[in-house]
Order: structure tokens, then sequence, then C-alpha cells
């Protein structure tokens, strides 16, 4: 049982400090924000290293910050071992939006990433399927960004009411 | 309508008898297509069950669209299921009824405003004879559902008059009758004309 | 029967017409009503009601609607199935059942034909059901409707082995295979003084050979729980998918009727055919075919008992059972009943 | 924004093998959905067979997908998302009520009082059961026995009575409101609810008698779509999918929310009893078991039930959190669900992720069917329990 705090301290040892950055004075539950090209890194390490033992991945969004011109992915971690909990966050500027994938790390992430790529058109280098999910394949737009336009037809179909 | 379909001007009283024979025979066999799309399917599910029971009328699933009459849209129709939609009602062999049950496939239900990936009702893609109104429906909404499109299949006609493939108006008069109208075709019932893709199984090759 | 009908019937092609028909009009009326009791026996025992709109008194048209609505479906063929094969394919499946009552005697006054060797005969025409089958399964060019043909394949073909080896064990006993002669042995004499000369009591082997001989045909009118060619929540439709109108009409029909055949052959062979329960009395041609009918009617329930009863088995179970289990049983059961008539 | 088509894996297909005899055999691709009846909705599969065995499976999602992380954005109360988050997983509505319910409280630090919790619990629970009836109906139907499905409709009916006389709809409540319920119970919640369980008991034993321990029901199910220990927690399942594999997971006792630490009950578990751990037969066993811990929890709680208590007491006017973020996870009949809520300080979300258990517990479904056989595949996505509602969103 590891604190955010503790978990943020092991992890700037391992990756050095610029790597991650700890939000802690937020409202419910303190979180790090990680570099973009870190994070597979830091997901095994999480995973494989003895007292950490992340072995599951609870949720996996995809977010968008309008205002700041950015992308997010949040990864909601927990070990069912050790019974803590980690929430990590990455940041991207919205025009140049990919990172690693952590498929192959926790399967959960598959679809997830599948989902935040067909929902906010964040890239994910490395995913074995990276293709749309829930929306057609020749769907038009990331639906959940918040300046999506929805398009007017689909395949001769009148979308808007 | 397969058999004797609009051979006639006017009626008369053997067709009249034998119109009404057919369609009570149709009326009373309302074969509806096993499948379900989202809430109302779990109430159509309720209905067919003990407590409701569709068998009472006759009405059974069939799960090949070949050998349905009725096609019951159960639920949110999404643009990726429109076309399927739209497939499957093709599938069904004449005569073919369509029952639009929830709001959702009426007019897009809760959906309407924001639902991006959400068809507005489903008569955009195939022609509507009944809806029933709810979210979802209750059982006995959509058993009298079935009563109206009873009603109605009582009221078609061998003799030309009106022409069920153009968009109909019907007006309940209480009891059994009902009056049916051609209305003439605006956009508003247009349904879509859905551009198939070529191939929806990713493979090349056929395996049969 | 034949004489009685030339009695009063001019011409002698006529007489034969109507007295070929005779079987199609007992299919037609038992289908109508077994559908019709299929579903209210589902109702009942799933706590519903059935149909009881149709027509009036607990829905008793409803079978008749049902046909005269299918008469007016579009009857479609797919645009790439091989139209011929499809088209025959259910002809082809009703004309095998139908052609096989030719030999069931209904009464001891009515049998299509006195075939010596009967039973043989009805296990053989039965066979070109399975052909239909596949005929449907492929002409349809559909890949469920493929499946489900190739299941049935091997199903019927399996399945015949059990089948034809517990009616041969009747055959050692009985030494003829004249259906008609079949049922005439089990008239008159009784067992322990009470029990009917049927088969059934005949020995206690004759019990096994019965149970093994009704899973057999339970298998072979592909019925829950080995109804695998047109299992529902699996193959959609099975060979049935792509079939609309009266052409599946044709198929639901050759599925009751072979039902109803399997039963008879059942009745005839190990329950005294058209023989009453109740020695002489209640005997007679007419009583007899109601007693036919009856025991007939008695097993059809059964088998419409287990269907909404059990799950379905799967294919490769549904082989093991047939060779592991069938096959053996009634090899050894045969050798039982062959020993038991040479003491007795 | 530019139009970005990608294509899925291209199907490869094994070369015609020639088997020596002249006959010439090659896998065939087949498409299950999305209209089948037994993808319960409109899951659609992409088979590889290999005569009728299963070489590979693609799962094809999205044919419901209903928008409603949007939605919930474009709302602009967070009490109006709702009834979206009801329509996510049809089945149990009151369930994801209660886990958006106690997210929004946890972020606006409200607390509810006991009657309020208490309604919730038996509520919850009631679903759950509703639910899992649901859920072995119709895995009964897959395998081909149609009868126990109408039974667990019976019974099923008697829940919805439950709740329709307290929130007067039978499918989607809107009932549990962040901070309090829609109304109070009626008066006679308590007796009606005790009657259900009363009466429910012996049917559990009826549906035991009648399929659980069915030889054919048994031998298709048994040894049937395997899910390793390991391999369910890599994927993320959760819910009596995981629980079935033998690991010893139930949010409702590992990471308490509401008053279930208040209440004895245990936590279920598949053994392997018919055949391998964590195969069809124990994800089944273990939803008819998990329905008597339900039963032993509501009749708990309407022992322990307050009568006083305004269950409006703590609806908050203007619901308006804090700038802030949560993540919060509850146990539905399907596992996990838990909500990621963003909130900007305005009266709109400004993200709401669902996280839905059917989704993570589908995406297992291609490693556990490979050798399967198509009548397995039926039975396989069945014991998994999905609701496309909420595979989709």
């Amino acid at each position: 049982m590891k604190t955010t705090e503790e978990l943020h301290q092991i992890l700037s040892g391992q990756f050095g400090e610029e790597a991650c950055e700890l939000k802690a004075d937020e409202k419910v539950a303190p979180w790090i924000i990680v570099k973009p090209d870190l994070i597979r890194d830091i997901a095994k390490y999480l995973r494989d290293e003895k007292g950490l033992r992340f072995d599951s991945l609870m949720c996996l969004s995809g977010v968008h910050y309008q205002k700041e011109n950015e992308l997010g992915v949040t990864y909601h971690l927990y070990s069912t071992t050790e019974k803590h909990k980690l929430t990590l966050k990455v940041i991207m500027p919205e025009d140049d939006a990919h990172l690693p994938t952590v498929e192959q790390i926790w399967k959960t992430a598959d679809w997830h990433e599948r989902e935040a790529y067909d929902m906010f058109g964040i890239r994910f280098d490395g995913h074995p399927d990276p293709r749309r999910i829930l929306c057609p394949d020749d769907w038009e737009g990331y639906p959940l960004r918040k300046d999506y336009q929805v398009q007017e037809f689909y395949r001769g179909m009148k979308v808007e009411y | 309508m397969g058999l004797l379909d609009k051979k006639y001007q006017d009626s008369n009283i053997i067709v009249v008898s034998l119109e009404k024979a057919l369609n009570w025979a149709r009326k009373s066999s309302l074969w509806y297509m096993q499948f379900g799309l989202a809430c109302c399917a779990i109430e159509m599910m309720a209905t067919a069950a003990s407590r409701y029971d569709f068998d009472r009328f006759g009405i059974i699933p069939r799960s090949s669209p070949r050998q349905a009459d009725v096609m019951i849209v159960a639920g949110t129709v999404t643009l990726k299921m429109a076309t399927r939609i739209k497939r499957l009602y093709e599938q069904m062999s004449e005569p073919r009824y369509v029952i639009s049950m929830g709001s959702c496939s009426n007019c897009g239900g809760p959906y309407w405003e924001h639902g991006y990936h959400v068809l507005k009702g489903v008569d955009r893609v195939v022609p509507v004879d009944v809806y029933v109104p709810g979210c979802p429906p209750r059982p006995e909404a959509l058993l009298q559902g079935f009563l109206h499109l009873q009603n109605k299949i009582m009221n078609e006609t061998l003799v030309e008059g009106i022409n069920p493939d153009k968009p109909v108006v019907i007006q309940d008069k209480g009891g059994d009758q009902i009056d049916i109208k051609n209305v003439d075709e605006t956009d508003e019932h247009k349904t879509a004309q859905i551009e198939f893709p070529q191939q929806d199984v990713k493979s090349k090759k056929e395996g049969a | 029967m034949q004489q009685f009908l030339e009695s009063f019937l001019p011409a002698g092609p006529l007489v034969v017409f109507v007295f070929s028909i005779i079987p199609l009009m007992i299919i037609l009326v038992y289908a109508l009503f077994a559908i019709w009791l299929e579903r209210k026996v589902a109702g009942h025992m799933q706590d519903r009601l059935g149909p009881m709109r149709t027509g009036g008194w607990h829905g008793w048209a409803q079978t008749i609607a049902d046909l005269v609505k299918m008469i007016q479906k579009e009857d479609i063929v797919p645009a790439k199935a091989d139209r011929f094969l499809f088209k025959m394919a259910p002809f082809i499946a009703f004309a095998a059942s139908y052609a096989a009552f030719v030999a069931i005697p209904f009464s001891s006054g009515y049998i299509g034909s006195m075939i010596d060797v009967g039973v043989f005969y009805i296990v053989a025409i039965t066979s070109l059901l399975s052909v239909s089958i596949i005929m449907a399964g492929w002409a349809s060019n559909n890949k469920w409707s493929l499946l489900g043909a190739m299941r049935t394949a091997a199903q019927t073909v399996s399945y015949e082995i059990p089948t034809v080896v517990t009616i041969l064990s009747v055959i050692i006993v009985t030494g003829t295979l004249n259906l008609m002669e079949i049922t005439e042995l089990q008239s008159g004499n009784t067992f322990l003084g009470f029990l009917p000369g049927w088969l059934i009591f005949h020995s206690p082997f004759m019990v096994i050979a019965f149970v093994l001989f009704f899973i057999a045909t339970l298998a072979e009118a592909h019925r829950v729980p080995f109804d695998l060619p047109e299992s529902e929540s699996e193959l959609v439709g099975g060979y049935q998918t792509e079939y609309s109108g009266m052409r599946w009409g044709l198929f639901m029909l050759t599925e009751y009727a072979d039902m109803l055949l399997l039963s008879l052959l059942g009745a005839a062979l190990f329950f005294g055919g058209w023989n009453s329960p109740f020695g002489s009395y209640l005997d007679g041609p007419l009583w007899g075919a109601f007693w036919m009918l009856l025991k007939g009617m008695i097993l059809v329930f059964v088998m419409m008992w287990l269907r909404w009863t059990l799950p379905r088995l799967r294919v490769d179970q549904l082989m093991n059972l047939c060779w592991k289990y069938l096959i053996p049983l009634s090899f050894v059961n045969l050798v039982l009943i062959a020993l038991w008539e040479m003491i007795f | 924004m530019t139009n970005v088509k990608e294509k899925g894996p291209e199907v490869t297909l094994t070369p015609p093998r020639d088997t020596g005899k002249g006959l010439k055999t090659q896998e065939m691709v087949i498409n299950m959905g999305p209209q089948h009846p037994s993808t319960h909705g409109v899951l659609r599969m992409e088979l590889t067979l290999d005569g009728e065995i299963v070489t590979n499976a693609i799962p094809h999602i999205g044919y419901l997908h209903r928008c409603f992380e949007k939605h919930s954005e474009a709302m602009n109360d967070y009490a109006k998302v709702i009834p979206y988050v009801d329509r996510m997983d049809y089945v149990a509505a009151m369930n994801n009520e209660l886990g958006y319910a106690i997210a929004m409280e946890r972020l606006m630090d409200i607390r509810v009082n006991d009657r309020v919790e208490y309604i919730r619990i038996i509520m919850s629970e009631l679903q759950r059961i509703a639910s899992h009836l649901l859920a072995i109906g119709t895995f009964g139907l897959d395998i081909g026995a149609f009868t126990p499905f109408l039974y667990c409709f019976i019974e099923r009916e008697k829940v919805l009575d439950i709740f329709e006389k307290a929130s007067g709809a039978r499918l989607l409540y809107n009932y549990i409101w962040i901070g309090g319920l829609m109304n109070d119970v009626p008066a006679d919640f308590k007796s009606d609810t005790a009657e259900f369980v009363k009466s429910f008991r012996p049917k559990i034993k009826e549906l035991n008698d009648l399929l659980s321990m069915n030889k054919i029901f048994i031998d298709r199910t048994a040894n049937i779509g395997v899910l390793p220990e390991k391999v369910a927690i890599n994927y993320g399942v959760s819910g009596p999918s995981l629980r079935g594999s033998g690991v010893h997971w139930d949010l409702r006792r590992d990471d308490p929310y509401s008053i279930y630490d208040r209440f004895d009950f245990d936590v279920i578990v598949g053994k392997g009893e018919m055949g391998t751990l964590g195969d069809c037969w124990d994800r089944y066993i273990v939803r008819v078991r998990e329905m008597e811990e339900s039963l032993k929890i509501i009749e708990q709680a309407l022992d322990q039930m307050p009568e006083e208590g305004d269950v409006h007491e703590a609806v908050p006017k203007k619901i308006r959190p804090p700038a802030g973020e949560i993540y919060c996870r509850t146990e539905t009949p399907r596992g996990e669900l838990g909500y990621y809520i963003i909130s900007d300080k305005s009266t709109s979300p400004f993200r709401v992720k669902a996280r839905a258990p059917s989704f993570v517990n589908l995406s297992v479904l291609p490693a556990i069917s490979i050798g399967a056989m198509v009548a397995d595949m039926v039975a396989i996505i069945g014991s998994i329990d999905i609701v496309l509602g909420e595979v989709d969103r």
C-alpha cells in the first residue's frame, strides 16, 4: 500500500525528475503527469517492480483540453495484490498526439486505446490493431473533441435531426 | 403482397370475401424477426415471455428474416446499424411490416440532439407501419401496437387503392374502423438510399 | 379397404388415387393439429397459454392461419443460389417422408402397400431426406445453411445404424419385415395374464431396445436435444435459413410428418400397432386406426415434452453419443435378444 | 480534420490443404451478427472456421454506439446525465445510477442519510437479481433450453413490479439521484420485498434442478471457454466472469462503497466443480449463487432499514461541483463500473468516461474462443454476459 507521493518518489528516482510531475493539490486524488515517450517504460516498471505490482489497468481515458489545445490520456492503475491506486496522465499537443501503446503490458488497453483513437484521434504507436472501434471505419472526425462538427450525411443518411 | 397483388380494378363480392380471409390469415400469424437492438429489446423479450405472452396472438419469433412477417425495430438505430436494418428489411419476404418500437427508433428519442451516431428515426431507412411510443414502451404498449397493425392489415385490399409503397396516413376511428390515405411523397417521408459498401467481411475469398 | 372403395367408386384409377391420398390427408390434418398442439404444450409448460385468439376456442385455427399466410408469402430464391436444387429440395424432402407412409399399417384394414420388406423400405426411403437437406443447404449459398446441412448429413447417417439395429432386434423376434405381419403377431396373446401381447412386454431387453430406438429416432427426426441441423441459437435457421413462404412450410410439414412416421413405426414395432390395449374389446378396423394414431400421438407428445425441457447437444457430443454408446449398446442388446429367443 | 480510414487486420486464410485423397479443404470466414439470435444484441463476430472449429474470432462492436460521453458533456446539468446512465446498461439501470450518484457525491462531498443508503442497497441488489436472471435465462436459451428462460422471466417480472411501484418505470428508472432518491418507497415496499425474497429461494433450487445440474447443460458448458486467472486480470475482466476464474474479488467487499461494509455476505467464486476452473459453467454458477448472496443482503438491509428519513434531504439545489476529477468504481452485475468525471467548476461535466465492464469483458473473447466450436462460441458469449448498450455506450 503506497500513496501517490511515495510512488512519485520511486518513479522520479528511476526515471528522473523531469519525467514525471506530481500534482497533489487536486481535490480528490493526486496524479502524476508523465512524458508521452516514457509511458511504456514507466508502465512496464510499474507492473513488474516488486512492491508496486500494478497488475490491473482500471481505465484508460482520452481527454481533450480545448483551451490549452492539448489532448490527454489518463491511466487509472490498481494493484490487486498491493491494493494501491495510481493515476497517470499524459499530455500531448493537439496536432501531434501520439504516444507508445501499453497494449502489451495490460491487455485491457487494447480496446481502450482503440476507443481513444476513435473518439479523440490520439495515435498509439505500436498498437497491433489501430482502427476505429465504435464508429464505422469510414466515419469522419473524432466525435469527442470539443470542436467536433458532425458530418451532414453518412452513406446517404442524414445525420442531424 | 404476393399472391393477388393489385390484380383487380374494383372489388366485388368474391374478391372482398377472399381478401378478408387472406387478411385474417396474415393478421393472425405475424411472425416477428428475432433481433433486438437496445433497451426496448428487453421489453420485447418480456412481452414474449410468460406474463404477456405474444403467442396468444399467434406471434412467434423467427430468427431468419426470410420467414418473418414483422420486423420490430426495438431500440436505438445507429448509423452503423442502419445499413444492416435496411438489408434485413430487404431480405424479408413480402408481405412485410415494420413496427418501430420506442422513441429512439421513432425519432431518435433522447439521442435526437447530440447523438451524432444515432439515426433520427428508422423511417428514414425503412417504411414503418406502426410507431409505438415510450422509452421503453411497456409490453402492453407493444401489444397495442400489434393490435393496430392487425387493424391495418384487415383494411388492406387486393384492389388498387392504397399504394403501400407510398407513404400513408392512418387515422384510427375507434373500434375496427380506420381510415388509410396515401399522401404525397415529401422530403419528410422519403426513405434514404443507402450506399452499401462492396464487401462487409474483409476477406478476399469466399469460403463456401 | 381397396375392395371397399371399389364397391362405390366407378373407375379403377380413381380408386388408386383415393387409396393413395389417404396418408396425405392424415399427414395434413395431423400437421395442422400437431403444430397447434406443440405450441399449446410449450405454452402450458412455460406458464403461458399459447395461441388463444385465432379462430376463437383456444386458437384452434392458428395453424390454418399460418398456412394461408405462408401461401401468400413471397417466394424468394437468393440471387446466387442454385435455383434448380433450391426449388427441388423441399419437394424431395416431403416426397421422401410421404412415400414412407406407404408401408405403415394404419389399421387392420388399411396399409398402403403390403410389401414384404416394409421396415427395410421405410429405412431406405427416409434416407432421401438427408439428401434433400444437403441439397437445400448447398443450394442456398449461405454458410449457415451449409453448416446445418453438413451436420444433418453426419447426424442422419450415424443415427441410422442404431435405428436399424434396434429394428433388427424386433425382426429377430417376429421373423418378418412386413409391418402388417409384425402387428398381427402382437394381437391376441397376453403376457402374465394381463399385459397385452405387445413386443415391448416380450422381454426386458425389448424395453432397452425401445429406449435406444426412441433416442435414435429423436435424432432422425431432428428433435431436441438433437435439433442441430436447424439449431436456432447457433445456426440462425440451419438449412432452412434462406427458405421463405410455402417452401419453408413444406420443410416444416416434413419435419412434423417425420415425427409422426417414426412414432407410428415405433408404435407398430413395440406397442402393438393398431391392436387395442384391451384385447378384443374396442377392436376392429376403425378402432384400429384410432389406437394406431393415438399411440403415435403419445410418442409425438413425448417428443414435444422433451423439446421444451432439454438443452441441445453439441455436434461432437452428438456423434460421441451415437458411436460410443448407442451403437455398441444396440449390438449387445441384439445379441441378448437373440439369446433370449434361443432359450425361451 | 482528415478523414482517416483504417483497414482492419486482413483476414488471412490458410491456403487450401490437400488431404491426400483428392479432397481439398479450406478455412471459411463466417459472419455472426449483428442480427443473430445469440449475440445478445448487435455484436458482430467475424469467425474463421476450420470445419466447425473456430480458428480466429474478431469481435466488431459499435452497432449501438449511442454517444453517451458526448451527451454527458452536452447536458447543462449533472443530474440530466442520469437518464443516459440508465440507458447504458439497460439490464441493470439501478446499479448504473448508484455508481454515478456515488461518484458525484464523493466529488461534491455530499453525505446521504441512512434511509437513502438502505433503499439504494436494496434496490441495487434486487436489480442484481433481475439482471442475473436475465443473464442465466438467455444463457440457457443459447444452449438450447427454452423453458428456463421463461421461468427466469417470471421471477424477473416480480422484481420489476417492486421497482415499478417505487419509481413508476419497469426498466429505466431515473430513481437514484445525486444526493438522494427520486421519491420515498411506497408503504408496502418492505412487505413486498420480503415476500419476494421468501418466494424466490425455492425458485433458485428449481432452476438448479432444471438447468444447472442438467447433464446436457454441463456437457455443453464445462471445460468450454476456459479463462485462466492471470489472463483474466491482465485483460481487466471483472465481476462474475472474473470470480468464475477463481479470483476472490468483489468491489462490494474489497473497495466498499455506500454501506456494504455493514452486511455479511460471501464472495462467490468458481471452483471448477464440473470441469476446469474458469469455464463457462463456473461463470454461470457464480451468477446463480450470487443471487442467493443478494437475497442475504436484502434480508439484512430490510431488518436494519430506518423508518425515518427524508430522501430529498441532501439533494443539492444546484449541482456545481468544485474543479477536480474523480474515478469511482462500483460493482454492477457485470463487474467493475467506473466513472471518470472531470469537473471544470461549471454546471455541466467537462468529461464523463464510463469504464463499462461489458466492454472490457468482451475484449477477452478472442483470447478464449480459439479452438472452440461454433456452438461453443455461443456458449462463451452467453457466459460472459454482455450488454451491448454498455459495450458501445
